[in-house]
């Protein structure tokens, strides 16, 4: 039996690093939502966030987490030309035409990845991704607090600006009844296109995160994308909340299954969930009950 | 029903473009070898140093002329395929440089798995497969090999360098041990039978066993349980990715033990390019040094630096002697006969970059080992001690 | 009417299937290589056309029932030495098995989700594998035995296709084709008129999953080693759909087309790996924008006459 | 079970809600071997969803439904099917890529897999026969035009051999000739075994086939009895006409509106935009030669419609004569095959849905289409555009002025509210856009009269305050009540265009709704 100092090391770090899968997978769930797209490209835009994360410290020296903002707004604008002329034109074609070339991108990528930076492993080497924060028996790693901090702030502010602005409400509309949207004035392709950029952000955010806490290699992308649907089921479609809940969820559920059967039964718990979630409550365990 | 006779038609169109293309492309004098390496996927790492090894043994001889067959001399061509650290494409690009490309001899990939899907079917194609970058053990686990040879380190002898290190230096630890180690095959003999062994023989006390699979990212709940214990010496079995993942996640618990030893993953360059300043003390096996007292070996590494701009390996030294074994011994059956060749294989007695070949009845050939270190970004040989190019850094900093 | 075009089509395949059994005597090892593949891959490729094209299931879980079939096979061989054709049938019932135990989970998940679903099912059945020490763990298992020579392997796969073959004949010949069109184009309409969707649902999911293992069993005994990476790998879902979206997606030639291309493109590729995977991708995307019915489709627009309105 | 006493199909209790909206209101029902039942009412009466809750494709959310005595209130539609249910869909669902004889097939091969070819043939032969399809055997199902889909309708619900035969609307979009031979297909199904329910909109089918009928109204059953003696009955007239009361205002209170003026109501013009300077010159939508349809399938054709500032026009129409194509093809959702649209004078036809609303056309859509993840506030404030808060605060307070509740509800989630209240923040939603157009899409559909007067007040408030309207209704008298000329559907073009008052009087109105004509 693990000592105390170690479960709650555990569970600590496990809420801490469900935060920032929290951040991914909000990505991924607003896409689904707005634009009914589960996008197979996302985990590859977690490695493309991690690799710009690299390449920016390299040439500017600058911490990419300071410029986070600036990295984000750098990845979000190359989300745009993929939506004009990728997604768009299958628009009125169902889901799957925009499922399978979201696929095929992913592939296109990651070999471009593979040519351009080789398969080999990296990471972001920041002095204070490696230190400890420690209290008592209970250590974490201050990158784990760091990284949930600047995730749940970014959760906020999306929640933020969809719940309380305009562009949210917009979003939601979009979301609920893209018909009934656009006749009321909402330029619904704009929403669908702003709405990839932002889910591609939040994942190239994770990716710089999770380049800084972690490593990553072009094939890095697949687990993320499993663990990010996981979550999104978890905490209920278009409920920013319920990912942050679901994504800390998970991430404790994980830490727990690590600790008792192994780390390798991590993803696994991950998987076993998500299949089970979909089977008893394919709307989420964390649903909005909105009024 | 017209449509479909129609696509009917197209189909068989599509078939018969599909089948004309793709011949094979030989010409009629050269000596075509072929080899499957991981050059993407996660083992590319690995993959891109046999790469240069085999293409630079195949340009030497080529430079110098060529090799007789027959009494006329001819050139070597090498094909090289990728395959993405998949074993069924290991086996499907092996499959097809025999029949298509008619190799007469193979070089093998990287790791266990891959190794030992290309040699399955060279094996049953009866034709040689020179190969490094499989632990004897391992592959002479597969099957009774009667074309397939193995040029690589043995198990037992990686496994007690770290304890024959510790006891050679002469340094104090508290003799607790924690082993991680993955779930592939070598990862498995390490983890679970050898290090237990050695470290009940050596006097240490094994506080922690745990598992983990090939391509884990994450660790915490293995170090803290190892940190808990207090471990003072951790020996880890992992490949690179975990392995960085590893050093990263161990730094950022606050678990610091005296002495780090990552077997495998540790060991290519990139390891220390990804971890910087992190990876000074890390300590790993290794059979291959450009100090090396054997022909060619600072020239070996000099020639890739310079070509690459990269900082060498040991994967460079075992391709390229596994290549130079497959060369001599096809120049000295002076034939591309396949059974020919592998008979030359099995008479191979010579020094070569890694050392004197010479296979065992089980085709295998022994790498000595070396315990080796991370330090400023680079790595120095701390034991053996005759060979030793530099001091132990103890306590890991 | 429908019997003959049913008996015409058994008619070719028969004769097909004659002609191409007695390759291994006048055909290069590489030819046979090559074709041993491609019914590998036909059978991949027939079965996720039958599922998604025919009955409308996006299925990304091609790489659980290979590897169901891999492990299977492997374990029937090593521990009970049963003989192949019964370890294809034994593998074909596991498939079914498999697809039926985990359907009830699956066919509640409407689209996009049943495909995210199956993408799991083969994650999560890879990880499993990875970590069960049981079934030979990361590392996989050997085959005990040496696999038949290459011509017996041959016929295994062109057995395995045939059958396939059959069944997709079976499924667009008879009385099950209306019944499997029904399901697709309006799964409610279809209920009102007595159609059971879900059991046709599941019987194509189970037939389509027995012929995967089929294949993946052949494909095992060819490599005479597997471990989870490989046979449960991403690849085997990536390959399958690739090559029908390019063939033409439910169409009958669509399997066909889409194999020979992928396979042909490889072999000229081959020599420039770093290119291959991503030229796939290119393809893929010009394929579903501009060409949605793939190569068969686009060649069928090409050679029928544009706007020849035949009346009835 | 004795077959002569218990009935063969028995309905108890059926309740059907969706949300906070009753569809179904306890409903009872019987049929008997041989009878032909007619179920009338007007649109959103639950017509479709009782032969729905029947056929199995809803869930009752109470209530029994026993066929031959066995509860198959829970059984799957598949197997409602296989027990002798056979319905038909409103509007044909038939599989379009499939022959008329496949369609037949699928139901044949489902109930019999090993039926004998010939035997399955000569019986599908049959059927086409007496449906009228022998022709189109071989033809694509897509290719069929309406009637034939909807003979194709009855015919596969034929092929099940059904004891129980449901027929939706299967006269609804078809012209006098065609309905004339619907009438007599279902004459020639009719069979001493088998009970049938005809839910219909054109009463000539009803009456020609139904001995007894019953009326659904707000989801509850009206009246139950003799079909002459229903559809004789005043009150069913006013159900099908309107509301009542305001049938008497057409000619009581003609049309002066200045003599009802809004006290109060002072905000309005913050939602209605102002008249630009050249308003007289150009109309501000005017439709030339204007085509549309969905796919194959061409709903309207050559329509020519004129509006001009400040005008009220009236749509009226029997299900299926276009209306809310019309209204589509208007507000972009779809776009014409042909035809002229210029709105304010400005070539609009082909532009998106956003842009058309961006030139000032709002449209309160049929259905309402609240947004369930938004509150009352937030639905309000989408269209609200491109304006600076200030704006779209005083927009929100004039749409509260006029339905008060709203501001009561402010918070609450859109589809949270009563039926009526979700239509109130439909039309106030069209009216946050400022718009100069509004069209209002079947507004009282469904909902009480006292709802509707309320709903029709606020139109005629906006009407006085000089916004420009299209209303489309089924409600013929509302309609006629509130518009300044009115134009009738049928068959995807004008049947009938002038003043109210004139159309009121016209017989052919009625004919076209009720068909007393004949």
């Amino acid at each position: 039996m693990p000592d105390f100092g170690t479960v709650a090391s555990a569970i600590i770090s496990g809420l801490l690093l469900g935060g920032m899968m929290g951040l991914i997978a909000l990505g991924l769930s607003i896409v689904l939502g707005v634009m009914r797209l589960v996008n197979l490209a996302h985990g590859v835009f977690l490695v493309m966030g991690a690799y710009a994360g690299l390449y920016f410290l390299k040439y500017t020296g600058i911490d990419p987490l300071l410029a986070l903002p600036l990295l984000a707004l750098g990845i979000a604008a190359l989300a745009l030309p993929l939506y004009r002329y990728l997604l768009a034109p299958l628009a009125h074609r169902g889901p799957e035409a925009q499922l399978m070339t979201m696929f095929a991108v992913a592939i296109i990528l990651q070999n471009l990845f593979v040519f351009t930076f080789s398969a080999d492993t990296r990471s972001i080497e920041r002095s204070y991704a490696t230190l400890p924060l420690s209290l008592g028996t209970v250590t974490v790693p201050l990158i784990y607090v760091i990284g949930f901090a600047i995730a749940v702030a970014l959760i906020l502010a999306i929640h933020g600006l969809i719940a309380h602005t305009g562009f949210g409400r917009d979003l939601r509309a979009s979301a609920a009844d893209p018909a009934a949207a656009a006749t009321l004035g909402v330029n619904v392709q704009r929403v669908q296109m702003l709405t990839f950029a932002l889910g591609t952000a939040c994942a190239g955010v994770g990716g710089i995160l999770i380049g800084v806490a972690f490593q990553f290699s072009p094939s890095s992308g697949g687990a993320y994308l499993l663990n990010s649907l996981a979550i999104v089921v978890l905490g209920g479609l278009g409920n920013v909340l319920g990912t942050l809940a679901g994504g800390m969820i998970l991430g404790l559920l994980q830490s727990l299954g690590g600790l008792t059967l192994g780390d390798g039964y991590r993803d696994i718990v991950g998987m076993a969930l998500f299949l089970l979630v979909l089977v008893f409550r394919p709307e989420g365990f964390l649903a909005a009950r909105r009024a | 029903m017209r449509k479909l006779h129609k696509s009917l038609q197209a189909g068989v169109l599509v078939a018969a473009g599909a089948l004309t293309l793709g011949q094979g492309l030989a010409k009629a004098d050269e000596i075509v070898i072929g080899a499957s390496l991981p050059l993407s996927g996660p083992l590319a790492g690995f993959g891109s140093f046999q790469q240069w090894g085999y293409k630079h043994a195949v340009e030497e001889v080529n430079k110098a002329g060529g090799i007789a067959i027959d009494g006329k001399k001819e050139m070597v061509k090498l094909i090289i395929r990728d395959d993405q650290t998949n074993p069924n494409l290991t086996a499907s690009n092996t499959q097809t440089l025999l029949s298509r490309d008619h190799v007469v001899a193979m070089l093998g990939s990287c790791t266990p798995a891959l190794v030992n899907a290309g040699a399955l079917v060279a094996e049953r194609a009866k034709k040689p497969i020179v190969t490094g970058c499989d632990p004897l053990q391992v592959f002479t686990s597969v099957r009774k090999w009667k074309y397939a040879w193995d040029i690589f380190f043995s198990v037992p002898d990686l496994t007690v360098a770290p304890f024959k290190m510790l006891a050679s230096a002469g340094v104090t630890t508290n003799k607790k041990l924690a082993i991680w180690h993955d779930n592939g095959p070598d990862g498995q003999a390490n983890g679970k039978k050898l290090w237990p062994a050695f470290a009940k023989k050596f006097g240490y006390a094994v506080v922690q066993d745990a598992e983990f699979p090939i391509n884990n990212a994450q660790f915490t709940s293995i170090i803290s349980e190892a940190k808990a214990k207090g471990a003072d010496v951790v020996l880890v079995d992992a490949v690179t990715p975990p392995a960085v993942a590893i050093r990263k996640q161990m730094a950022s618990e606050g678990y610091s033990p005296k002495v780090l030893d990552i077997e495998k993953g540790a060991e290519p360059v990139q390891f220390a390019q990804a971890l910087g300043k992190l990876a000074d003390g890390v300590l790993v096996g290794g059979y291959w040094d450009p100090t090396f007292p054997y022909p060619g070996a600072a020239k070996l590494a000099k020639d890739f630096e310079a070509e690459t701009k990269l900082t060498s390996s040991q994967h460079i030294a075992d391709s390229y002697a596994a290549a130079q074994v497959l060369l001599d011994a096809i120049a000295a059956a002076g034939s591309t006969n396949a059974d020919k060749i592998n008979a030359a294989i099995a008479k191979t007695n010579k020094t070569y970059v890694v050392g004197p070949i010479k296979f065992a009845a089980d085709h295998t050939s022994t790498l000595p080992i070396v315990s080796e270190q991370w330090q400023g970004g680079k790595t120095v040989i701390v034991w053996p001690k005759k060979a030793a190019t530099g001091k132990l850094l103890f306590p890991m900093p | 009417m429908k019997q003959h075009r049913l008996i015409g089509d058994v008619g070719i395949l028969a004769g097909g299937f004659a002609l191409l059994w007695f390759a291994p005597s006048f055909a290069s090892d590489y030819a046979l290589q090559i074709s041993f593949r491609v019914m590998i891959y036909l059978t991949l490729a027939e079965s996720w056309n039958l599922l998604t094209g025919s009955v409308g299931l996006v299925s990304l879980g091609t790489a659980s029932f290979v590897g169901l079939g891999s492990y299977v096979a492997f374990g029937l061989a090593n521990h009970f030495g049963t003989p192949l054709p019964v370890i294809l049938m034994i593998c074909a019932l596991a498939g079914a098995l498999l697809a039926t135990v985990v359907s009830p989970a699956l066919f509640r998940l409407r689209g996009v989700y049943f495909t995210v679903g199956t993408l799991a099912l083969a994650a999560l059945l890879q990880l499993l594998m990875v970590n069960l020490p049981t079934f030979g763990g990361a590392s996989g298992i050997f085959l005990k035995h040496d696999p038949p020579p290459l011509p017996s392997l041959y016929h295994y796969a062109l057995s395995v296709a045939l059958v396939t073959a059959l069944a997709m004949a079976i499924c667009a010949r008879t009385r099950i084709s209306v019944i499997i069109r029904a399901v697709r184009d309006d799964e409610d309409a279809a209920a009102q008129m007595g159609v059971r969707p879900y059991r046709v649902k599941l019987g194509a999911f189970a037939l389509a999953s027995a012929l995967i293992a089929m294949a993946g069993a052949v494909q095992a005994i060819n490599l005479g080693a597997i471990e989870p990476y490989g046979t449960f790998g991403l690849q085997w879902t990536i390959d399958t759909l690739s090559m029908v979206i390019i063939g033409g997606i439910g169409w009958r030639l669509g399997p066909l087309a889409g194999v020979l291309f992928v396979v042909a493109l490889g072999e000229m590729l081959a020599n420039y790996p770093e290119a291959h995977i991503a030229i796939t991708g290119v393809i893929l995307i010009v394929l579903i924008r501009f060409a949605p019915s793939g190569i068969v489709g686009l060649l069928t627009r090409l050679f029928t006459r544009p706007r020849r309105l035949s009346s009835p | 079970m004795n077959a002569a006493t218990v009935p063969l199909l028995e309905v108890t209790g059926l309740v059907k809600r969706y949300g906070g909206v009753v569809a179904i209101d306890h409903v009872d029902l019987q049929l008997w071997p041989g009878t032909i039942t007619g179920v009338i009412g007007p649109n959103g009466a639950g017509k479709s969803t009782l032969i729905g809750m029947i056929g199995g494709a809803v869930t009752p959310s109470a209530g029994v439904i026993r066929l031959a005595g066995r509860d198959i209130s829970r059984r799957p539609a598949s197997e409602r099917a296989r027990a002798g249910i056979g319905r038909t869909y409103q509007i044909p669902r038939p599989f379009l890529d499939m022959t008329v004889a496949e369609n037949l097939e699928v139901a044949q091969y489902s109930i019999a897999p090993f039926i004998g070819a010939g035997l399955a043939k000569t019986e599908r032969l049959n059927l086409l026969q007496l449906t009228g399809l022998l022709d189109v055997a071989e033809v694509p199902a897509r290719a069929l035009p309406l009637l034939k889909r909807k003979r194709l309708e009855v015919a596969r619900a034929l092929a099940l051999k059904p004891r129980v035969l449901l027929l939706d609307e299967v006269g609804a979009g078809l012209i006098d000739s065609e309905v004339t031979e619907l009438i007599a297909l279902i004459q020639a199904v009719a069979d001493p075994h088998v009970a049938i329910i005809i839910v219909e909109h054109v009463l000539r089918v009803v009456r020609a086939c139904c001995a007894r009928s019953m009326v659904l109204n707000f989801g509850k059953k009206l009246i139950e009895g003799p079909t002459a003696e229903i559809l004789a009955h005043d009150e069913v007239a006013s159900v099908y006409l309107g509301t009542g009361g305001a049938r008497q205002s057409v000619q009581a209170a003609p049309k002066d509106e200045a003599a009802a003026p809004q006290q109060g109501l002072n905000l309005l013009s913050w939602l209605i935009a102002p008249k630009p300077p050249e308003a007289a010159s150009r109309p501000l939508l005017e439709l030339q030669g204007i085509c549309a349809g969905y796919g194959q399938a061409r709903v309207l054709k050559d329509i020519n419609l004129q509006v001009q500032q400040g005008e009220a026009i009236a749509i009226l129409g029997a299900n299926g004569a276009g209306k809310t194509t019309l209204a589509r093809t208007i507000t972009g959702a779809i776009a014409p095959t042909a035809g002229v649209l210029r709105i304010a004078g400005d070539d609009a036809a082909g532009r998106a849905a956003h842009e058309i609303s961006g030139l000032g056309i709002a449209h309160c859509m049929e259905g309402r289409r609240i947004f369930p993840t938004l509150s009352v506030r937030e639905n309000l404030l989408v269209a609200a555009r491109q304006v600076d808060h200030a704006t779209a605060q005083q927009r929100l307070a004039a749409v509260y002025e006029l339905f008060p509740i709203l501001a009561e509800r402010a918070a609450q989630g859109g589809t949270s509210l009563s039926g009526g209240q979700q239509q109130m923040l439909a039309i106030g939603r069209a009216l946050m856009a400022r718009p100069r157009l509004v069209i209002f899409d079947e507004v009282s559909l469904g909902l009480a009269p006292i709802i509707m007067d309320r709903l029709y007040e606020a139109l005629a408030t906006l009407k006085a305050a000089g916004m420009t309207l299209i209303i489309i209704e089924q409600d013929v008298d509302r309609a006629l009540a509130l518009a300044d000329r009115v134009y009738v559907l049928e068959h995807g073009t004008f049947g009938l265009v002038g003043d109210p008052r004139d159309i009121a009087d016209d017989p052919r109105l009625r004919h076209i709704y009720i068909g007393t004509a004949d």
